[in-house]
This record gives structure tokens, C-alpha cells and sequence, in this order.
């Protein structure tokens, strides 16, 4: 059962260009999330921006009951997040959503991530490394170099990490997805699990189609809610010989790959 | 809230906790808040709009963030009065709290059709008409701003129905005073107020409409101030029937605004999502300004900004 | 704001420089603002609300903060038509930047009067015709809220005045676009929307309404939703008439969300209250996007949101 | 001319119950401004709360170029102040009205102030401390003895200083204008000047019409621009047999006891 509460902030710094990590208290969601589940967060207690944001589960640290999140200032809410000091409270809550699914078989744990899209797979990475048999492989997808995050994390963490960038200052230069058909080939029951820019989830999507496997991929879409109350943030997706609206907060933000309809 | 009975307020018959109650379109079918708080202290929940056969809503985005406001094009997607009556109320009535079913149709048919399916159910403590959604192509806010259309409606529910029936306006209508004492001819035995004001925002990178629908609801914070006015004029003029005032309700000061200027009832909607435990922290501040300000019942409170003492 | 040009603008048969023009009633005469920026760079400054006796406005309190928004009732406090053509004017033609002259009456016979003795007023660049004051009893909003009594006070003032006539319109009338369509018709040469959100403000501990005058107008970004969506339905409309677009315009971004819905310029009220240098920084960041986005003259986004590339 | 500016915070702390001491450095307002002017603040970059808040120049060090504010939290955007940290930047637009009338023969000044009002005060006790043959008394009234501010400071500076609380819990017990009838008796020409609650301000303006002198009050209005454009900060004075609305803003905040109209 999600909650809502208020959580010490622990720690909030800046770990690159505009981006930040913070780290809260929360054991009553970290007793309960699971790779893929989010957090809703109010920014601000006055009415503009009025809504909250959803926040991909960065990391749990569920010993000590502390939950990471990893964001990037994008506009208003996100910059009074980054005022946030520790001491202070963050209104938060969670866990929300449908996470990753974690039901699986030994073999090989692709994740493919875009920008920070990574904030929702670090979680799933670490829960696969734990298990005896998986073989885990993440492929990061950057605007550039200095953007670059998490992958020494993704590897401290046991993946084998890949990187790729836009305009070549680190790794690959071009999509991410440009490497998925070499590296997958002939590695025997692989399962893929993406979350990054909606161009790089329907391209991970094609390509488990093509390789006739069904991947995963977390879902970014405006939310209001966030609990399945307010049917705002819809995506449609297959239903027998048609289709329906799905909500991405209840329902996603992680959807299979075969069941997303991308044109609309 | 140790004692309630300050708050006890009997609604178009119904007898009500307190005057707080969930806005339909923003709680679900109920369920989806009950990991946040005890919905059985709540007054009333207004179900998510029916309409007779299923809708799947309007294209998204379906939302988009304003200055202290939320404009919505949901359009009212919901499983049709079939599927609500036959799966959903049953549960719903399990939450043991009065039920406030909220309507919408094409035509007059389909409003008297939904509300004679819903006859007798379990659990709804009153019928909502919603002749006010700004979301939908058909219907509905036709209704609501033509006083004939909207007596029209209300009498073809009543006839249709044993519930107590409250009539949902809205700001869109040219002018609200009139519907409202159309309405009230008609028989409504309620009258709740605003629904979301027609907006629209626009994406300047991309120059295209932030809604998939092109234009929205505005609702939150940013119309508090047309609702209370709204419901100001309409409780002057239409004395016989009571108001449930709404728009942008926050906190407990925000639904005083309402009952002082002429409502019996509040209805919360988007500050649900900013504060799924809005609702609560409403009650507990309305039992406190009542303690402190000596007044025995909130009843006592409706239009007392503009009554005289 | 090297290159200006790609910001000018023809309105109603005047040049302005770039289309941000501070809007009546929210910039005085023009030089209460002189000290924080050269007025200079201004597209036109309208002036507080003329009518044909001077007024003493409303009793206080006049103004009060809402959610994002700022409600009103000033209640067109002016020192009549005679003192602003003998003292004021003359004045504010120093300020060398267009002046649009605001004016409002409570007959068709006032509205003439007052445009007659503005007639050939050196420094006057237009008269836009206030028909949407929500905050005098008489007169005014009423003449907004009918399209057939608009048209008669924008006939009898074009008969009385050489200027370009610009018409404000209310988004209290019942449908702003019939509105749109008579005045267009009776020949105004621009229209300018929106005027302020009637709405209400009450005070929870004192338990009456917060202005003095019970009600008022509801400016700011709160209100942008509605501006914007009024803008887009009467631009779709009126093709013929150029539109000048306000409502809770606070930066760039804003302002374009008016012209992209179709709005030739821009007026900034409330803005300026909270950043007097808003208008000039929404002129360089429309210059920005301007050449960020290629686009040659501000004009090519004229409706762009909707109109056929 | 008054300016707008982001002035640098130096110092942001309590100096009582909800009660703050903001210095912030504004050469620009400094070099200008005049006792009993105000400066017009912006306290959050949000859209909420959206107007400028009014707030007295408290006291300006003119060599250092820094200007000091005494604020107490009434709500949302005096709340958002007192977060304001040291180094941060104060949006303020300023010096904004008419101060006290300064243009005085030697004599005695008498200043009424209750709660906040005493902001208003200080910069006018300074100035006239320091010029010769004035003798300064301060009267200060608070609700009680814990938010009591500023009556040593009055007294560094030179004058003398009588409290009253409404409790009783610091020096006289009930209003300060109670103490003005026996105080000022035949102490030859004097000054008054008084800021406080609405209330107090009647009181002082009938004591000076009982005296035959007039005093000079501060007024506090809401406002919205602050610079005399929007017509929202009106308040009725005398106007020849008449009266007319005037604007707080520009004509005032101070005024004087006999132009003044109480009930409207
Ligand atoms: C399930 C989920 C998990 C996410 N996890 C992360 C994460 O771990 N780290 C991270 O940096 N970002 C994450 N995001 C994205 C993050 O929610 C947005 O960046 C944030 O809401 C932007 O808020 P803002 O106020 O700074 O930007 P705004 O000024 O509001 O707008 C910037 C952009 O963000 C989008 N946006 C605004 N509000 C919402 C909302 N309520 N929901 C979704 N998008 C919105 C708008 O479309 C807009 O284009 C996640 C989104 C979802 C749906
Ligand atoms: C000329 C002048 C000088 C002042 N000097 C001081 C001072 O030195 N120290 C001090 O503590 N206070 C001073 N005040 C009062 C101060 O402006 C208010 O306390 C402050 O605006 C409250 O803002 P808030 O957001 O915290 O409160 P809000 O939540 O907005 O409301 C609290 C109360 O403040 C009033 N208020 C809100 N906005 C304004 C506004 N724009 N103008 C005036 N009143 C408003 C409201 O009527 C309300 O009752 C002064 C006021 C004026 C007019
Ligand atoms: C997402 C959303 C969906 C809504 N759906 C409905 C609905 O189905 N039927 C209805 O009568 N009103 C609906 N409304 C309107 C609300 O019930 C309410 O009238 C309005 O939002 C104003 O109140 P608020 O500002 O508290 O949200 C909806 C509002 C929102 C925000
Ligand atoms: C204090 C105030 C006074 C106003 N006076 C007038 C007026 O005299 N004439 C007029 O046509 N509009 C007047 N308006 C309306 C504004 O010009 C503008 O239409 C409205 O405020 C919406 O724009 P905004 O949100 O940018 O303020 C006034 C608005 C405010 C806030
Ligand atoms: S955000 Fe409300 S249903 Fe998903
Ligand atoms: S606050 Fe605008 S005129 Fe005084």
C-alpha cells in the first residue's frame, strides 16, 4: 500500500549539469518498492506549480529505510526540488505504479536507458545481481559526455555497462539502440527492460519484435494524480483485436512492448 | 474530530457527516484514495460521470499544468452506467459512504435512461447531472447553458429516478442565474457548482494546443475566486434550493469562502491530487473554526457573508 | 533588441514597433513607470479608463490576491475626459511612445461624447472602446455582454472619431464571439481581449466579501487559460479584424501563446506589477525566439497553432 | 528615483517570535531614500503568491550601502522571506512614497509606534538624533512582553522610550496612546509621528486635534504596484469641504492626522 508522507531530506546535491540526487527517509515506502515504481512529489507548498511530480525509484537503501532519487531540473517543480535542503521534509507519495516485472527464468537482464530514463533501471539492476544465474548488460544512452551518469554505479552495481552518445564525446556515437542487434545476438533468454525518450522506447520496441521477444519499457506522461483517480494520464494500448486507454500510473508507468501503441 | 455533530448537515435529504465531499472526475470510483486516508469520514464521494454506453475519453495529453490551475480534456471515459452498476457500485457501496452518482448524456434520452438504470441501486445517496462538461462534442454543456434544455433534463431525471437529484452547473453558461432558477422550477433538489472553466494553453515550441482535445476544464486554485462569486449569485437569487459550492477548494479557509457566500456543501476536486488527505484536513479545520468561533453548526455559516445576522 | 524590425507590426492601420503593449488601467498615465524603464521601447501604452465626468472610483478595499491571480474593483477612478485632454495628455505625448486611449461610459451618447473630445489629440494613436468593466453598476459590461448594444457604441464612436477604434471585450459575455462578430461588423478596427474574470473574495475571519464593493475582476495568470481559449475561438471567427490578446501574460512564452492563437500584439496588465521591466523582457525574448525559431516578422505566427502552415 | 534591483542578502535571521531581520546590500536605495518610505518586494519567482509585498525601510547604513528590513510572518509571502538565505539575491523595487516630513525647528519628536509600525520609525529617530536641539521620545506599544523589538535600538539611538503591552506583561498595561495626554504636556512645540494598527493611528489623530497640532501617520494599505498606476491602494483624505481618494502608495504612506478620513 503506497503513503503518504512527509520524509527527512537526508542529502540533496548536485552530481552533474542540472542534475541532482537526493536522498530521503522513508522506510514505509522502501519497506514495500519495487524496481520500476515511482514517488510523487510536491515541489512546493503555495499553489503554482500546483501538481505533483512523479520520480522514478533511483535506489533503496532498505536497511537503513532511505530512498534515492535522481532528477534533472526540467522546469519550476524540479528547480524548488533542487532548493530542497537536508533537514527539511520532501511530501512525498508511494510507491506507485506497476513496477518492473521480476518473475524471471536465469539469463541475460538488458536494460537500455536514455538520459534519465537510467534513474528508473538501477534499482532492477541491482535486483537482478543479487539473484544467482543473471548475466546483466546496460545499455546508456547521453546527449554527451558530460551528461554521462550512473554508469560506474550501473557497474559497481555487477552490469557490464555500454555507453553511447549523441555527438560521440563518450562510447557509441548515435542512439544507444543502434547497438542493441549485435550485442543481444546468440546470448541465449534474454529479457529487455527500457525507459528513456518515447523515440528510444518505440525503437527498443521494433527491435523486440524483430528478435519476437516481449521487452518492457517505463512510460514518461503528464500525470496529475498519479493513484488511477483522474484518467489524465492515458496511453493507449492493445486489447484484443483493439484497443483501450490505459493509465500509465496504475497500469504502467511499465508496459510490455507488444502491447503499447506508439502512433497516438 | 471528536465531535462531528457541528458539521451533521442534511443535504436535498440526505443526511450528510459534514459538508465535505469528494468532486467526481477527480476521486475515481472511490477506491483508488482509500490507501491514503479513512473515506468514511468523508461526507460524500461523487463518482467519476456516467453515461450510458461505454466512452473511451478524448485523445491525450489530457492535462496540462497552469498557473495555479489544471486544465483537463478527459472526456468523460468511463465503462458505461452497465458496467458501473453491475461491478462497480457493489464495491463502492462497501466503502460505507453516501455515494453521489454523477451523470452526463447526448440527449435528454440518455440522461432519464442512465438515471432509470441506476434506480434503486445500493449504496447512491443521490444522482449528480452533470449538463456541464466542457470535454465532451455532444450534449452536456448544451444543456447547461440553455435554461430551457436544463429544465428539460432535470425533468426527465426526476421522472426517472427516486434519488434526491443535484443539478451540476457550469461557468461556461452565459449566464449560470438563469439556469439556476430553471433548474430549480424543474425541480432539482440541489444545485452543485462550477465545473471546469473552458481554457485552452498552447505548447510555443512545438505551436500546437497542449491538449490533444485542443481545449480543456480549468479547475484548481486559479478559479476559486469566479466559483465563489458564482455561487454568491446564484444562492441570492435561488433561495429554496441548496448549493454545493466548488473550485479550487485547498483548505479549510477556501470552503468557508463558499458556505459564507451561500453553500450548504463543498465539493473538493483537484486538491485531491496536490493533497490526497485535503479532504480530512478540510473537516478538522472547519470543526476548528467552528469551535473557536462559537458556532454551533455550520449551518449557521451558509451566506452568512452577505445574510443578515 | 539590435533588430527590432522583426517585431513591428501594422494594428489597425498603426505601426508599432513589436507588438507588447502595457495594458489600461494597470500603467496609469504612462509615467508612473518611466523610472524603471525607457517607455520608449514600448509597442503603445493604454490609458486608465477615461470617462466623460471624472469618477471617484470604489470604495476600498479595491484590490486583493487570489491563487496566482489579483481581483480588482478600481471602478474606473479617473479625473474625467476634460483634465486628461488638458493636463495629462500633453504630458504622456512627451513620453514618445503611441498612446491608446481607453474609454468607457454608461450610455452610447458618453461613449461619443468622450471620443468626440479626444478628436485629433496629439500623441493619441487610438481609442480602444472599454465595453467589459465588470466593476461600475452602470453602463459598460452591459454593452459588452450584447451584441447588439456593442455595435451601437462602437457606431456612434467610429462617427466621432478619426482614430482606429480597438473594441475590449469581456469574457463576462455570455458568448464573446457573437460579441466579436457585431462589433466586427460595425466596423472596428481591432479587438482586445480579455477584460478581467468577474469573481469574489471572501474574508473567512471577518466573514464578509474582501472588496468593498463586494465583487470584482480577476486579472493575472490565473485567468491565461480562459484569455488564451477566448483568443483562439474569436480569431477562428473574425478574420478580418486584427486581435490584441491579454490575460495573465507574465513572459515570452505567454505572449505567445496569444499570438500563436491568433493575436496580432499583446497587452501586459498585471505583469507589471510584479516585474515592472516584464514588457521589455518579453520583447527580447520574442526577439530570441524570433531568431532562434527563423521566423522573419513576429506576423508569420499569427495563428500558427491552428492555421494551415 | 526609485529603483528595481536584486539586491545581495548579507543577513536573514530572528530577532523574535516569527519576527526577522532582513540586510540586504542596495547602494542604489540607500543614497536615496528618506525615513518612512518603503520598498516593494518580490518573494518568490512563482506565480504564488504573485504580487510585491510593502515593507518599511527600517534602517539604512548609508556608508556601507546596506538597507534593513524588520519583518514579521503574516502569511504566505512573509513566510517565503524568512527563507530567503544570506547570498541569495532580494528582488525589491525602491525607495517607493512619501516619507515623514522632516522640515522641523528644534523641538520635541514624539513617536508612537505599535507592533511592526515601529519599522517605520527608527530611520526617523536616527535622523533626527542627529540634529541638534531635538529631543526624541518613543513611544512603543506590542501585544506582549515576547514581542517586545527594538526598544533597546530606540534607545541607542537616542531616544527616550516608554512600552506598553496589551498584557501588561511589559512596562504600562493597555494601549501606548494612553500614555500620550500626561506625556507630552508642556514640553513646548512638538512632533508626532506614529505608524501601528489602524486603531492606534484614530487615537493619535485625535489627540492631535484635541492638541491642536498635526501629526503625521503612516497608513497601511494593500497595495499592488506600489508606484501609483493601479489605483488599488486608495484611501479617503479631506479635500477642500470635500474628499478624494488618494493613493497610499505615491501620496503616502505617510499622511497627516487632519487630511486623514477614518471611516471610509
Ligand atoms: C513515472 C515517471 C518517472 C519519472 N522519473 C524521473 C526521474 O527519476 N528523474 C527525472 O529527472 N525525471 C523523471 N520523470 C520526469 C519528471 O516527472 C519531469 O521531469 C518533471 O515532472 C518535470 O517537472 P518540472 O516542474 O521541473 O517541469 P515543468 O516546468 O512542469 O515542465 C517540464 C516538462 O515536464 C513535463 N511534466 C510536467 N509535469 C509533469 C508531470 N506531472 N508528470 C510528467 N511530466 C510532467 C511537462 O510535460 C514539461 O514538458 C519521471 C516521469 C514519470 C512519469
Ligand atoms: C507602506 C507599508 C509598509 C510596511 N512595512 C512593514 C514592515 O516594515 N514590516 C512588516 O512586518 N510589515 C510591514 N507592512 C505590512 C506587510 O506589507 C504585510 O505584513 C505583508 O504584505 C503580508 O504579506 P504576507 O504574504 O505574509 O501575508 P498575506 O498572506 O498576503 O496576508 C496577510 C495580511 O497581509 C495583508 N497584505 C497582503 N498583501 C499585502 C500588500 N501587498 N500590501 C499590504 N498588505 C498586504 C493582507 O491584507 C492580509 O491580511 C507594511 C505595509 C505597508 C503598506
Ligand atoms: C480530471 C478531472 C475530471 C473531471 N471529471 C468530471 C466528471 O466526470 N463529471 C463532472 O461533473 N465534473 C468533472 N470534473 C469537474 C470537477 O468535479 C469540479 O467541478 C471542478 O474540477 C472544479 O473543482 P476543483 O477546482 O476543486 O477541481 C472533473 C475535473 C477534473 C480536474
Ligand atoms: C487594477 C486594474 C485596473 C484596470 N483598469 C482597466 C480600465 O480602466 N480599463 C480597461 O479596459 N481595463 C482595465 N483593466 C483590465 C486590464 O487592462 C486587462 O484587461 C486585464 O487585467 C487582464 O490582463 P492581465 O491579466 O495582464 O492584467 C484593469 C485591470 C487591473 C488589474
Ligand atoms: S495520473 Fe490520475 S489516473 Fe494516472
Ligand atoms: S499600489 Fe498601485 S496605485 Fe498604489
Amino acid at each position: 500500500m503506497p503513503v503518504l508522507i512527509k520524509a527527512p531530506v537526508l542529502l540533496n546535491e548536485q552530481v552533474g549539469p542540472g542534475i541532482f540526487l537526493m536522498k530521503v527517509h522513508a522506510p514505509a515506502v522502501t519497506a514495500e518498492c519495487k524496481p520500476g515504481q515511482f514517488v510523487h512529489v510536491r515541489t512546493t507548498s503555495e499553489r503554482d506549480p500546483l501538481l505533483r511530480r512523479p520520480f522514478s525509484i533511483y535506489r533503496k537503501e532498505k536497511d537503513a529505510g532511505n530512498l534515492q532519487l535522481l532528477y534533472e531540473i526540467r522546469g519550476k517543480g524540479t528547480s524548488l526540488m533542487a532548493g530542497i535542503r537536508a533537514g527539511e521534509n520532501l511530501d512525498l507519495m508511494g510507491p506507485l505504479g506497476r513496477g518492473w516485472n521480476l518473475d524471471r527464468k536465469p539469463g541475460t537482464v538488458i536494460v537500455i536507458g536514455g538520459g534519465m530514463g537510467t534513474a528508473s533501471l538501477l534499482a532492477l539492476v541491482e535486483e537482478f545481481c543479487s539473484r544467482k544465474g543473471f548475466k546483466i548488460r546496460a545499455f546508456l544512452g547521453f546527449r554527451e559526455k558530460k551528461l554521462v551518469i550512473g554508469a560506474e554505479i550501473f557497474a559497481r552495481a555487477g552490469a557490464e555497462v555500454t555507453i553511447a552518445t549523441d555527438d560521440g564525446s563518450c562510447g557509441y556515437r548515435g542512439p544507444i539502440t543502434d547497438l542493441l542487434p549485435r550485442s543481444v545476438r546468440g546470448t541465449g533468454p534474454f529479457y529487455i527492460y527500457a525507459c528513456g525518450p518515447q523515440a528510444m522506447l518505440r525503437r527498443v520496441a521494433e527491435f523486440c519484435e524483430l528478435e519476437g521477444i516481449v521487452g518492457e519499457v517505463s512510460l514518461d506522461h503528464r500525470m496529475a494524480c498519479g493513484t488511477g483517480a483522474c484518467l489524465g494520464c492515458s496511453c493507449r494500448v492493445k486489447k484484443k483485436d483493439s484497443w483501450t486507454y490505459s493509465r500509465t500510473c496504475v497500469e504502467g508507468p511499465v508496459f510490455t512492448t507488444s502491447e503499447v501503441l506508439w502512433d497516438g | 474530530m471528536a465531535n462531528c455533530s457541528r458539521l451533521g448537515v442534511m443535504l436535498a435529504g440526505i443526511k450528510l457527516k459534514n459538508p465535505v465531499i469528494a468532486a467526481s472526475g477527480t476521486y475515481g470510483f472511490g477506491e483508488e484514495y482509500a490507501p491514503f486516508l479513512d473515506l468514511k469520514c468523508l461526507g460524500a464521494i461523487t463518482l467519476k460521470g456516467v453515461t450510458l454506453a461505454p466512452r473511451k475519453g478524448n485523445k491525450p495529453p489530457r492535462i496540462v499544468e497552469t498557473p495555479a490551475g489544471l486544465l483537463n480534456s478527459i472526456g468523460l471515459e468511463n465503462p458505461g452506467v452497465e458496467e458501473v452498476t453491475r461491478a462497480i457500485l457493489p464495491r463502492a457501496a462497501k466503502l460505507n459512504v453516501p455515494l453521489i452518482v454523477n451523470i452526463a448524456g447526448e440527449t435528454v434520452e440518455e440522461y432519464a435512461e442512465v438515471a432509470a438504470r441506476l434506480e434503486g441501486k445500493f449504496g447512491v445517496a443521490a444522482l449528480e447531472v452533470n449538463i456541464s462538461c466542457p470535454n465532451v462534442e455532444k450534449g452536456c454543456l448544451s444543456f447547461g447553458s440553455d435554461p430551457k434544455a436544463a429544465s428539460e433534463v432535470i425533468l426527465a431525471v426526476k421522472e426517472n429516478t427516486s434519488f434526491p437529484v443535484i443539478t451540476k452547473l457550469s461557468p461556461n453558461a452565459g449566464n449560470i442565474v438563469s439556469v439556476a432558477m430553471s433548474v430549480a422550477e424543474a425541480g432539482t433538489d440541489a444545485i452543485s457548482l462550477i465545473n471546469t472553466v473552458k481554457g485552452m494553453s498552447i505548447n510555443v515550441r512545438k505551436r500546437c494546443p497542449e491538449l490533444g482535445n485542443i481545449t480543456g476544464g480549468l479547475s484548481g486554485p486559479a478559479i476559486k475566486p469566479i466559483a465563489v462569486c458564482m455561487t454568491w449569485e446564484v444562492a441570492r437569487e435561488v433561495k429554496n434550493v441548496p448549493l454545493i459550492g466548488m473550485g479550487g477548494i485547498m483548505c479549510a479557509e477556501d470552503a468557508l469562502e463558499f458556505i459564507l457566500a451561500g453553500a450548504s456543501a463543498v465539493e473538493v476536486g483537484t486538491g485531491n491530487f496536490v493533497n490526497p488527505r485535503v479532504t480530512l484536513e478540510i473537516i478538522e479545520g472547519l470543526e476548528n473554526y467552528c469551535m473557536e468561533q462559537g458556532v454551533k453548526n455550520i449551518t449557521e455559516l451558509v451566506g452568512a457573508a452577505w445574510k443578515e445576522g
